[in-house]
């Protein structure tokens, strides 16, 4: 490691981590789902540069045979071979959340976290048959809570 | 060449092929789910009867150790492959709705699991995970009803913050030791991974895996998911998909993290979950809420035993665990009628005596009473505590012992409910024949337990042994020295 | 050379924090492709060109179509 | 207050992250289980592009679960969105432009996608890439006629072969005494087009699946009832 306070390895790590930071922050901080969505895409994004740079080295060249020249130093398959998975099965997942919230949309009229947690907290009730215990937000309000209110409702948070 | 691979494999070629078959005919399709699971069980038992001390490791593609990835089938990680496989066949999910994909699922989840429990590598018990994850997703979601797929979505968001957590956990360990096979980690975690580094790692895995394991910070989504998913699958859930979880925290515990911390974090994580999970359970009014949250508390007193040092601990963790395997799912199943208002169980006794009666067995052999198997695991946790002599591990055995009691209040409650002499207005229906079969199968395997209980003990001991026998895994799956290649 | 990645880094992350502050959620999906793209050229700065072939494909214009028609059907697609 | 508290709590979370990077040792970088498969790969496996040895040979296993999720993901996005009601109403066909150049890029993001595919072995590039690539080239008509729908059950049956296929590869290797997924067939000539024996065959059903699955879920994100 140089003494460099600003050298290539820092910037990089510097990059991984204030991508996880950003993503971690937007996920406690937003109340709107689609604004968590990106904050785990962050996230998974700062992960997988982390990943990558677990090996990294300068001076490496890509790990891919041109021509049948070896080069001396090869940079290492192994994460960009988890990187690769990691970033389709993130995909994956990214396409199933956005697949639910558009029902839980349609079935809500909401995609602010709290109202969700709430009425999901009604449902249960209702369907058990119990009085919904009195907690410190009404839920009779969300209740009346219109569908196009969504973006209002995210700004006010 | 080895069988063993095949327990993943199937399932996953049958769920593939499964609509596949379903246009040539819907029977076939029908049928050939379990009887896939029932090969699997096969060669699990089969390759379980072979085992005796000596573990198997496979390779799969045939690659070296650490360059490929390894299987290692231990007594340990091949009773809970063959929990997961059995487990899905007893409950094998039967949805109003596409029972295809509800097949498909279940097939899935079983090859997962097999896998997720027999995998030697970290990065490959990463991707297990989350294939399980977005499995349980769909079996969640397959009730179909609003409040299922909010609560997906919900848990959805947890997961995946917890995903991301443990693939940058990964990062760590790979930066510090360039491998990700566990033998071999387990080889240089003494030397590379005993620092802050290596203590950060942990913690981000313990936070990645713990969503599934119902650790106390990120099991919001227990409660919520367990009242909206259909019994099967909550039982499926809580009872053996949450031990898989656990077992991946046991097995980094033991191999690759052994920091002194390591185990404090557990233990404090393990006390909240029960004080936590167990005050919520009392205040529930509902059955499917009241064993969610009784199920947190459970895996609350799993952590604590974890964090006793040595053989002690991952055997004590390991007999709650067994004991939840069984007891979890059959009171799900028994709640698959009975969920809702507790209050409207008044009387419910008498339209179904045996399931009544089934429910009496189960809540005292969760609260622990002896001589049931409860009452023994509990034991084996309080008794090592005990001999610790230190005060937070005092604390514990007092929360232990408090839960205890919170539990049998909120159970006699039920009880109470169940043979009331007041009927309600609303008629209850009896339990479907299936449903009750299989909760009366698994307290069965409960009041058996009692009679064999010194070679049960003895049985669990040697699985413990060796699950912790670090030398016997790194020498079965000898992986080959990194310092000797690259020059 | 590290002049341009500390300057890639650095929209990157001004991108990111952007993400999560813009009102308008098509704003904060172009902004995440930004943050896609800068990954993409710092996997091709670690010498890893699958990785940043995937990232450029997945990452910028799979994960943002899925986000884009998501975001219509949700009735988020309209500036404030 | 709530941000207040967040921002403290990201900043202490900042300085943590901070601590460990000190200490991070980057001293061993040579020393992993990579470097030791960048010195064999060539002969194991034949492939010139050792990511691609990665992540067909070394870690097959890991590949075909991912298949396997993007599987599940696509059936439980169909689960959840549902059919689309006959009666819905549908957006309208988009102008000339994008139909023609719909039409027109067809046929070339096939050719590209199946190159991408069919050199993975050799340069940047494979299954995966090829496949999202396929994937656009079967919506962006969807796109242009939103009228048409792409059809599911094909899809289905093109997945669950595809899968299918990549694990009777891996029997068919333990058939001939080898384990799971072991690379089968001749290695042939280091950098041609037909070498690294199955491991192309394995990109291709990669590429075919994730193509197949990531279609799907397209269409059944863009057919999805609107909201509003």
């Amino acid at each position: 490691m140089s003494m460099e306070f600003l050298d290539g390895n820092t910037i990089l790590y510097s990059a991984a981590f204030g991508l996880m930071l950003i993503g971690i922050g937007g996920i406690v901080i937003s109340n709107h789902l689609m604004r968590i969505i990106f904050g785990i895409a962050l996230l998974e994004a700062g992960a997988n540069l982390l990943l990558l740079l677990s090996t990294y080295h300068e001076g490496a060249s890509a790990p891919i045979i041109v021509d049948g020249i070896i080069p001396a130093m090869m940079a290492d398959p192994v994460p960009q071979a988890l990187v690769l998975t990691a970033i389709v099965i993130g995909v994956g997942i990214l396409a199933l959340a956005l697949s639910l919230a558009i029902r839980v949309q349609r079935a809500y009229g909401t995609l602010d976290m709290r109202e969700v947690r709430l009425r999901l907290e009604q449902e249960i009730c209702d369907e058990a048959g119990i009085e919904m215990p009195s907690s410190s937000e009404k839920p009779a309000e969300v209740i009346k809570t219109p569908v196009n209110s969504v973006v209002q409702q995210e700004s006010g948070s | 060449m080895n069988l063993l691979v095949l327990m993943i494999a199937l399932p996953l070629l049958a769920a593939f092929l499964l609509s596949i078959i379903d246009r040539a005919s819907s029977f076939a399709a029908r049928v050939i789910g379990p009887l896939v699971l029932l090969a699997t069980a096969a060669i699990g038992l089969s390759v379980w009867s072979q085992l005796g001390d000596a573990p198997q490791a496979v390779q799969w593609g045939g690659f070296q150790a650490p360059l490929g990835i390894t299987l290692y089938a231990d007594q340990f990680g091949l009773l809970f492959a063959l929990a997961m496989t059995i487990g899905t066949l007893l409950l094998w999910p039967r949805s109003t709705g596409n029972q295809l994909r509800s097949s498909s699922l279940a097939l899935l989840l079983a090859g997962t699991g097999s896998g997720l429990a027999l995998s030697g590598d970290l990065f490959n018990i990463y991707v297990f995970y989350e294939l399980m994850t977005v499995v349980s997703y769909g079996l969640i979601a397959s009730r179909g009803t609003s409040g299922s797929f909010a609560s997906t979505l919900r848990y959805l968001v947890i997961s995946g913050f917890g995903a991301a957590l443990a693939l940058a956990g990964i990062a760590l360990v790979y930066q510090a030791t360039g491998t990700l096979n566990l033998a071999q980690l387990a080889q240089v975690a003494p030397e590379k991974l005993n620092n802050l580094q290596g203590f950060a790692a942990f913690v981000l895995m313990l936070v990645g895996f713990g969503v599934k394991a119902e650790l106390f910070p990120v099991n919001m989504w227990v409660p919520e998911v367990y009242a909206t998913a259909s019994s099967r699958v909550s039982a499926l859930l809580a009872g053996v998909v949450s031990k898989l979880a656990l077992l991946i925290i046991m097995r980094l515990l033991i191999l690759v993290f052994h920091q002194p911390e390591a185990l404090t974090v557990l233990l404090v994580l393990g006390i909240l979950g029960v004080a936590t999970g167990e005050l919520a359970a009392w205040r529930a009014r509902d059955l499917n809420r009241m064993l969610a949250f009784s199920s947190i508390g459970q895996l609350g007193v799993m952590f604590i035993a974890l964090s006793i040092p040595g053989n002690a601990g991952i055997f004590a963790a390991l007999a709650v665990a067994v004991h939840h395997l069984f007891l979890k799912p059959a009171m799900f199943l028994l709640a698959a009628r009975w969920g809702g208002s507790i209050r409207r169980l008044c009387g419910a006794a008498k339209t179904s005596p045996v399931a009544a009666g089934l429910f009496v067995l189960l809540s005292l052999s969760l609260i622990g009473v002896p001589p049931l198997p409860g009452f023994w695991a509990k034991l084996l946790v309080i008794m090592p505590l005990l001999t610790l002599d230190q005060p937070l591990y005092y604390f514990a055995v007092f929360i232990i012992l408090a839960a205890a009691s919170l539990e049998a209040n909120y159970l006699f409650r039920v009880v109470m409910k169940l043979y009331d002499k007041q009927p309600t207005a609303v008629p209850h229906k009896a339990h479907a024949t299936a449903d009750l079969a299989t909760a009366v199968f698994l307290g069965g395997g409960l009041i058996a337990a009692v009679f064999m209980l010194v070679p049960l003990a003895d049985r669990l001991d040697s699985i413990a042994a060796q699950a912790t026998d670090v030398s016997t895994y790194i020498q079965t799956v000898a992986p080959q020295s990194l310092e000797g290649d690259v020059q | 050379m590290e002049v341009v990645v500390l300057i890639v880094v650095i929209v990157m992350l001004l991108s990111a924090v952007a993400v999560m502050l813009f009102k308008d959620f098509l704003a904060a999906l172009a902004a995440m492709t930004v943050v896609s793209l800068g990954l993409s050229f710092l996997f091709v700065v670690v010498r890893a060109p699958d990785v940043a072939m995937t990232e450029a494909a997945i990452g910028a214009g799979l994960s943002s179509l899925l986000f884009a028609l998501a975001l219509r059907r949700l009735g988020l697609w309209r500036s404030q | 207050m709530r941000r207040f508290t967040a921002a403290l709590f990201l900043i202490g979370l900042g300085v943590m992250i901070a601590a460990i990077y000190q200490h991070m040792d980057f001293s061993n970088t040579a020393l992993n289980a990579g470097q030791a498969i960048n010195s064999v790969a060539a002969q194991e496996t034949g492939a010139a592009n050792f990511v691609t040895s990665v992540v067909l040979a070394y870690r097959g296993i890991d590949t075909l679960l991912e298949l396997t999720i993007l599987f599940t993901a696509a059936m439980i996005g169909g689960m959840v969105l549902g059919k689309r009601r006959v009666d819905a109403p549908r957006d309208p066909d988009a102008g000339f432009i994008l139909r023609t150049g719909a039409d027109l890029l067809f046929p070339l993001l096939l050719v590209v996608g199946l190159y991408i595919i069919l050199h993975g072995h050799l340069t940047p590039g494979g299954g995966f890439q090829g496949g999202v690539i396929l994937a656009s080239a079967f919506f962006l008509p969807l796109l242009a006629r939103p009228g048409s729908s792409i059809n599911q059950d094909v899809i289905s049956i093109v997945e669950g072969l595809a899968g299918a296929t990549f694990i009777l590869i891996g029997l068919l290797a333990m058939s001939e005494g080898y384990e799971f997924l072991s690379p089968l067939f001749d290695k042939g000539e280091l950098g041609a087009l037909i070498s690294a024996g199955s491991l192309p065959v394995l990109y291709l059903a990669v590429g075919i699946k994730v193509g197949s699955e990531l279609a799907g879920l397209l269409a059944h994100l863009a057919e999805a009832e609107a909201v509003d």
